[in-house]
């Protein structure tokens, strides 16, 4: 044993870091440093085929004329250019903007106002928990119907409202093409903001207790503690909502079909429906690839930041 | 004029009674520390004081105005929490201020008291960081800080230093003498650390399972303990408890300690005997007495009546640097002893020491109170 | 926010009632559609078109229920939907069980064996989460076909949980994130390797976060329909595309309350199962997934 | 020797219809596997058929109209079946257009099923009645004249449900009735960039959006049977659409010519746009598969599926030479005024169901066509010019 | 026979190295304790004796076999972690047999262990319980239990005391001792409390920013630190750290401490004076003096040639109960003091003091290194 400690150069490392001694790792010792990663392989390897293999090939079927069915036939980023001179792509983009920003806005609000207001020692908690969580168990394939009728001026809310006696009350935004793209907000806010109370509410029981008592002999108000105290801490939480809300908001397809279809006209179109329209029903495929890329670009400036802030505060943590 | 006084509270939680009929009352510029288990209700007691949790009964005066039912911001109240509770999404700044703000202080002033106790506990340069880039001892004085900005009637302070480590803890203690000898404020403080409440405390109030067993100078409290539990509680290593009986002798009344054929005799000091203990006479009784009070001899111990000698057999010697700990047969039993570094001690020596019976102190054996 | 001190004067008592009054018009709000759905499949079609939405039945039947369950139409067969409810399950449960699985080895794996490069693994995994799935329709549908795949319920399932593991991954990672890293040297040191560990020590411990994959992991599969239609036989269609084919025939006379009953009976499995384990959501949520 | 046929009719009478088929395939000793996919108007099973095209594992037949059978054709994907249409005679049974629908290279590719008229104008005779009505319009300026009395009347002139669908369906009526035949050919046939901005396209144009004021404000993402459902219950006077109104009419216990009527959209009464339904044969490999895909071929022309399959439908035979004593007198009318045409040459296949154009053509003409009927800024000239322009993009 | 060893080990986490060429070897029964402020690296050597951390250079040794590229498993290594780790799924009986069971120990055998483990640490009544139903001190015992089933060459103890309360600890301190009295093993053993480090260790390693300063007896670390982080490093309070002037007189060396126009002086013992020391005289040092140096003059003071009398303004009295705690006036510094508390002191009294320069040491005031 000394000898071997002897005989090996003491610059060795510089070069070489203890080679000596890696020779002498035995199976087990390989088997636990390997192990780890040929169980992420499979995973990896899916993610790299399905998702980036898939996003490739979107790519380059982005840069062909592909109609009803995929061909290689290139034409440069002519499928781009169309792109963005078609009226109804910037419709859909516009309405994705004002979509995104409200549905997560209002589900934010929503959501933390409910998640607040469960927190104050409520009876039945657990019930009213459920009520406002069951929305995300539903698809709109199910609730699509329901949500068209409730909103159909001619049957839904405007009709009951009517019918109670108010009769110059007035719900229409589901035929009005101003505002069509407002009652999917109202609707996706109804799937998600349960969820996104869940979420709040479980960030608010994690809060240290003694952080509110702090506030408390600070001689802060409730609403005060809430929004000075509690509601910062939260931060962390915050970021997951709004990046499964945002996930959702960019992915939004069948909220669409369902309940405006994405009329009136195309007044509510979103990118996920356009992408399907363009591929699927109207043969354009290379055109519907272009879109998908331009989809992935808005999730990629989205979601490359987030990344990049959890893996940097990984490090820092 | 009383800063603070709790009178027959009561607090329970669902079934389980957490306080039970407590009562006491804090002078101004006072400094009680409380000490007692865990799980003894110290933080529940606080809480109450604080207002953070309603009692069940009794009532809270501060500064003579009963407060039972008051919020917590409306009682004149800061508190230092054991786990400091900085509010993480603020500046040191802002968690100081915060309080100021609340009690809508204008701006300037506001400033300029976080300016000030920033000053006092030396955090001047930490001002603008968040607690999460502090050290455990930083987060410790912005906590301190942020109680002392408000200037309030009554301060309490739960495990304050808990969290920190040893060198730290020295240091902030020293801090918090100091402040509160500038300040002459007010001060609940709740500590697990002998030390701490032996060098902090004016009184100290002892608590076990919800009752208030004892509220006393430190002194009172280490050298005059009202039963076993206290005596125990207080010290580090902890009191030897040594079975003894009572008996009458020509010195008047002693010990008999060990074996009934050959007992070793300890007459406890004339002047602490009442009338009494002699009831107790020819009974078996608990002797306390602290590891300090079995020692190397002294050449003045000989001159003190009430220092015994005792030859004894070492069984365990921990030497602590400052001092050796040791374990030493006395009668049937082990006591723990303390000794000076300088003794050079082996287990299994015999051993020259002295019995230093001022402070014996004698207890009932199956009811635990103090007889003398 | 317990133990606070709530003086009971009027206007506190009155900010409670607000609460409660706030949380019960909340709660109708969000049963409002469901309602909805339920007053309509009990009704029959005259009492539809006779009155409006939220008028209760002149008579309740049961008879939609029914008919959707094992007599409505999907194409030429008129079965009911109740038979492509087992399709789903047979979907359904090797999707969830296998990536849930995989999820959690994958979390295990990134968070408790430290090796270079492992934020990058993970946020690679990550991004699968946001691809939309109507752009891998053609690319699956061709790999589905190289496997030989196409139209079988394992293709199904491999699409279900290659595009799960995105999310369970993420879940049981930011779950075991949190668990002590001490549990697992102390395993180590006493001998376990790396699946002994996992199966002694961690996944005992992990109940909280399988319910939370698992809920999420079976809504997702049960509710899908792109897949599902796009990937699936005669033989092997889930019950979305039955109820879709339900719902959406434009041709023909519509019976709502049928509609409604199908859409109900489609949906019930994920109801129950939120409600039934909804608290251990919240729960689960709270043990770890939440942390940015 | 399965044979699975993928097809969107899945409402009862159609699907009872699909099962007369699939009993005939089984007594031929075939098994029928029945792939239904509901769904805006085809979309979503066309989709499936597209993945399962790709997958290298397409049905034996699918539901496939119009150019879209030569785009499938042209990609390689459909096998002939021309022994069938030689055996039976096809050329005798069917009209020119659809056999050349049925063709690619030369080679029948598909079977029709049937034959949809699309420029139908329905009619609620009791509100007319009710609203001193007492002619049907058969010109535009008599629609909008008796639109006008029926508003007054306080009953809704034009039921419509305003989907982009629909919206092409009713403009693309209204095209053939103010522009005539030829004019359809060039704009919604040829696609010819004049016709398409022209002044009669301009003239066309305005009098659509002029339909706005006579229907109700509710009609975005309407179904059209819910529209169909308007005029049973006596809501709504007119509707234009196809002949599958006439299965939601009739399931209502009408009668046609008495409780509904029946009429050529203005304009058109003498010309017929029609939507053939038709079923692509795929190519498909061993000498059984081969065997049921004949027979499904033969099957799907034998008159008693033609006949059972149109009944329920609404629509009529695609071959010419059945008795229609059991259809209806709308479905009557159908076939003759379908032969009609046909000699007249004033046939004309519909856009806005895919008989037309390529689907990118005629989304890009739905995409203008919807937006402008929905818009409240566009001008007919606007959209004219947009239309025009829409159509060169897809191209 | 050296039961571990360690060889010029280096660790990086990154571009920070933790580990700084460590080498330390470790006799078989021998009671190793490490210690060092947090971050020093202390859990770090461990995780790397223990193969939980791969090391970047260096060998480690067990049993005189190299060990470096062994899993943990592999090493016969067994380990207690400050938040004990245990396995929250298991029962107390299932966390002690868990690695026999891994090492394939039949079952008869293991259940005969775990008994006799058991017994040993007085947890038989609690085997059958989850360890979230049993209290700090008794997980302790149960994760003390773990590793001690397994009888391996190696115990590692990573601050095991530490979330325990002051009672709680003096118990578990004495039963660890115990424990390796009659089992005799090897422990590696880190911890923060002094007391801890001074009374179990048979040496004490102590470690700073990844380096190792000084590994010696106890006795040999507390009185003959090497530099001044080390002695101010062990011992609470710390030592006085006083500046002085080193100076040639009559009595041979001595420190001239305050005022050079009226210095105190004390004699630097004759018998510890070096040749080195004389390249000092007329330089300032350190003298280092621990508290317990300083403290009431006894009879025997005066006949000590190493015994200075000192007589000084107190300004703060700390009663600890077992000592007074003391900060005089020394030169222009305030130092730290300890007397006894049959002493009457207040702040502001002159106390009649004394000075023990036997175990006084100096220290380079720029290069902190010892120097006599
Ligand atoms: N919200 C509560 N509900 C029920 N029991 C409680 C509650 N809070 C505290 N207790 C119980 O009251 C008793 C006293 O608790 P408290 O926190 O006051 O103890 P403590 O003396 O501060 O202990 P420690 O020194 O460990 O902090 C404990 O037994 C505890 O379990
Ligand atoms: N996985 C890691 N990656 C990067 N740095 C690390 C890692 N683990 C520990 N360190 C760093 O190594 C240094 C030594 O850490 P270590 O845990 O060994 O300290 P310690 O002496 O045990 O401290 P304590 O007494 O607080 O437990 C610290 O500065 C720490 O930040
Ligand atoms: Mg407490
Ligand atoms: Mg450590």
């Amino acid at each position: 044993m000394n000898t071997r400690a002897s005989v090996q150069p003491r610059a060795g490392h510089l070069f070489a870091p203890n080679s000596a001694s890696r020779v002498r790792r035995n199976g087990a010792y390989w088997l636990q440093a390997w192990l780890p990663k040929l169980v992420l392989a499979p995973s990896v390897a899916a993610a790299l085929f399905f998702v980036y293999g898939f996003m490739l090939w979107t790519f380059v079927l982005s840069l062909t004329n592909s109609r009803m069915l995929p061909s290689y036939e290139f034409v440069g980023f002519a499928q781009y250019a169309r792109l963005l001179s078609n009226d109804r792509w910037l419709v859909a983009s516009t309405n994705l903007v004002i979509f995104g920003a409200l549905f997560i806005a209002i589900c934010l609000a929503i959501g933390i106002v409910l998640a607040i207001l469960l927190d104050q020692r409520i009876r039945h908690e657990g019930a009213i928990r459920t009520i406002y969580l069951y929305p995300m168990a539903l698809s709109f394939i199910v609730t699509g119907v329901a949500w068209k009728w409730i909103l159909n001026p001619g049957l839904g809310i405007q009709q009951v409202v009517r019918d109670w006696g108010w009769e110059s009350f007035t719900f229409d935004w589901l035929v009005n093409p101003d505002m069509a793209v407002y009652t999917l907000v109202i609707a996706g806010v109804w799937q998600a903001s349960g969820f996104v109370m869940a979420l709040f509410l479980a960030g608010l029981r994690a809060v240290d207790d003694s952080i509110i008592k702090a506030a408390q002999l600070d001689g802060a108000s409730l609403p005060r503690i809430y929004w000075r105290v509690v509601l910062p801490c939260l931060r962390p939480v915050l970021f997951s909502a709004v990046m499964i809300l945002a996930h959702i908001a960019i992915k939004s397809f069948d909220l669409v079909v369902a309940l405006t279809g994405g009329g009136p006209g195309y007044a509510s179109d979103l990118p996920a429906t356009f992408m399907y329209d363009f591929s699927f029903s109207r043969s354009q495929i290379g055109m519907g690839a272009a879109s998908a890329m331009m989809m992935l670009a808005g999730v990629l400036a989205i979601i490359v930041p987030y990344l990049y802030s959890e893996l940097r505060s990984r490090d820092r943590g | 004029m009383s800063a603070l006084e709790i009178r027959n509270v009561r607090k329970d939680f669902g079934r389980t009674r957490v306080l039970r009929e407590v009562s006491l009352s804090i002078d101004s510029g006072e400094f009680l520390i409380l000490v007692g288990p865990s799980g003894c209700g110290k933080s529940t007691l606080m809480n109450a004081i604080a207002g953070l949790e309603p009692v069940t009964d009794g009532s809270i005066l501060i500064g003579n105005e009963e407060v039972t039912w008051r919020t917590p911001a409306e009682r004149d109240i800061a508190m230092v929490f054991q786990s400091y509770a900085l509010y993480p999404s603020m500046t040191v700044r802002q968690n100081i201020a915060f309080g100021l703000e609340m009690r809508k202080v204008p701006k300037a002033e506001r400033e300029a008291t976080v300016e000030r106790v920033a000053k006092l506990l030396q955090i001047t340069p930490l001002l603008d960081r968040k607690p999460s880039q502090l050290s455990g001892g930083q987060r410790q004085r912005v906590a301190m800080g942020r109680a002392i900005a408000r200037q309030p009637t009554v301060y309490l302070f739960d495990e304050p230093l808990s969290n920190l480590d040893a060198k730290l803890r020295v240091e902030m203690r020293t801090e918090i003498k100091k402040l509160h000898q500038t300040l002459g404020t007010t001060i609940v403080y709740v500590t697990h650390d002998q030390i701490e409440a032996m060098t902090l405390a004016d009184r100290i109030a002892v608590m076990r399972e919800g009752r208030l067993l004892q509220l006393g100078t430190p002194d009172e409290v280490y050298n005059d303990p009202v039963d076993m539990f206290v005596a125990s509680f207080m010290g580090s290593p902890s009191m030897n408890f040594i079975p003894a009986q009572l008996v009458r002798d020509e010195h008047g009344i002693s010990l008999a300690i060990g074996a009934a054929s050959d007992p070793y005799r300890l007459p406890f000091p004339a002047a602490r005997t009442t009338p009494d203990l002699d009831a107790w006479v020819g009974r078996r009784v608990v002797l306390g007495l602290r590891p300090e009070h079995i020692s190397e001899r002294t050449p003045w111990g000989e001159e003190d009546a009430n220092t015994h000698p005792l030859t004894t057999e070492v069984t365990v010697a921990e030497p602590t640097g400052a001092d050796i700990l040791l374990r030493v047969r006395l009668g049937e039993d082990e006591v723990n002893a303390r000794v000076s570094p300088k003794q050079n001690v082996t287990p299994g020596d015999r051993l020259p020491l002295q019995v230093d019976m001022a402070r014996a102190v004698l207890f009932d054996p199956e009811r635990e109170t103090r007889i003398a | 926010m317990d133990n606070v001190i709530r003086v009971q004067t009027p206007g506190a008592l009155l900010a409670r009632g607000g609460i409660y009054a706030a949380l019960i018009f909340m709660a109708v709000v969000y049963l409002a559609p469901l309602l909805v759905m339920l007053l309509t499949s009990v009704k029959t079609l005259e009492d539809i078109r006779a009155g409006n939405l939220l008028s209760l039945p002149r008579e309740i039947t049961f008879q939609p229920w029914l008919h959707a369950w094992s007599e409505a139409c999907t194409g030429i067969r008129c079965e009911g939907i109740g038979g492509y409810v087992w399709n789903s399950v047979q979907i359904v449960v090797p999707a969830v069980v296998i990536s849930t699985a995989i999820g959690a080895l994958n979390g295990y794996a990134l968070t408790k064996w430290r090796f270079k490069g492992q934020e990058w693994v993970f946020g690679m995994l990550l991004f699968g989460c946001f691809i939309p799935f109507q752009v891998i329709l053609l690319p699956m549908a061709q790999t589905l076909g190289w496997l030989g795949l196409g139209s079988t319920t394992t293709g199904l399932v491999l699409v279900h949980v290659v595009y799960g593991i995105a999310f369970t991954t993420l879940f049981f990672r930011n779950y075991y994130v949190n668990v002590p890293d001490e549990l697992i040297a102390a395993a180590k040191l006493d001998g376990a390797g790396f699946f002994r560990i996992f199966l002694r020590i961690l996944l005992p411990v992990s109940t909280p976060i399988i319910v939370v994959t698992v809920i999420w992991q079976f809504t997702q599969v049960w509710n899908d329909f792109l897949f599902g239609v796009a990937y699936s036989s005669h033989e092997t269609q889930p019950v979305t595309v039955a109820l879709n084919n339900v719902v959406n025939s434009t041709t023909g006379v519509r019976e709502y309350n049928v509609d409604m009953a199908a859409a109900m009976i489609a949906a019930l499995p994920t109801l129950l199962v939120y409600v039934l384990a909804g608290k251990y959501f919240v729960r689960g949520l709270t043990a770890g997934s939440v942390k940015g | 020797n399965n044979v699975e046929v993928l097809h969107w009719w899945t409402s009862g009478g159609e699907a009872r219809a699909v099962g007369v088929l699939k009993d005939l395939m089984e007594e031929r000793g075939h098994q029928w596997r029945d792939f239904a996919v509901a769904g805006g108007g085809g979309e979503s099973a066309m989709t499936v058929l597209r993945s399962r095209a790709v997958a290298g594992n397409p049905p034996v037949a699918a539901q496939i109209k119009g150019p879209d059978i030569q785009e499938w054709g042209s990609l390689g994907f459909l096998g002939e079946i021309n022994t069938v249409a030689k055996e039976v005679g096809w050329q005798a049974l069917l009209p020119e257009v659809i056999i050349e629908a049925m063709q690619h290279d030369g080679d029948y590719v598909a079977v029709p099923v049937n034959v949809h008229r699309v420029n139908w104008f329905w009619a609620n005779p009791e509100v007319l009645a009710a609203a001193g009505v007492d002619d049907m319009p058969t010109t535009w300026e008599a629609f909008f004249e008796a639109a006008e009395a029926i508003k007054e009347a306080g009953y809704i002139p034009l039921a419509h449900g305003g989907q982009p669908w629909q919206d092409a369906t009713v403009f693309e009526s209204m095209l053939l009735g103010i522009g005539g035949v030829d004019f359809y050919r060039q704009a919604m046939v040829e696609l010819d960039q004049e016709a398409l901005a022209s002044d009669t396209m301009i003239e066309v144009l305005k009098n659509f959006k002029r339909l706005r004021d006579y229907m109700d404000p509710n009609a975005p993402g309407r179904e059209w049977n819910a529209a169909t459902q308007m005029v049973v219950n006596g809501q709504a006077a007119f509707q234009i659409m196809g002949d599958w109104a006439k299965g939601e009419l009739t399931a209502a216990g009408l009668t046609a010519g008495e409780d509904f009527l029946c009429m050529g959209v203005p304009g058109t009464d003498h010309t017929f746009t029609y939507n053939v339904d038709s079923l692509a044969m795929f190519k498909v490999s061993g000498a059984r598969a081969r065997e049921a895909q004949l027979d499904l071929a033969r099957l799907s022309m034998e008159p008693a599926f033609q006949e059972a399959f149109n009944l329920a439908k609404g629509s009529i035979p695609a071959r010419m030479d059945l008795d229609m004593s059991r259809f209806d007198s709308c479905a009557v009318k159908s076939m003759a005024d379908f032969k009609a045409s046909a000699d007249a040459g004033t046939l004309v296949p519909s856009m806005a169901h895919g008989m037309a154009v390529s689907s990118d053509a005629q989304g890009a003409i739905f995409d203008v066509v919807t937006n402008y009927f929905n818009s409240r800024r566009m001008t007919a000239e606007e959209a004219a010019e947009r239309l025009a322009r829409a159509v060169r993009a897809a191209g």
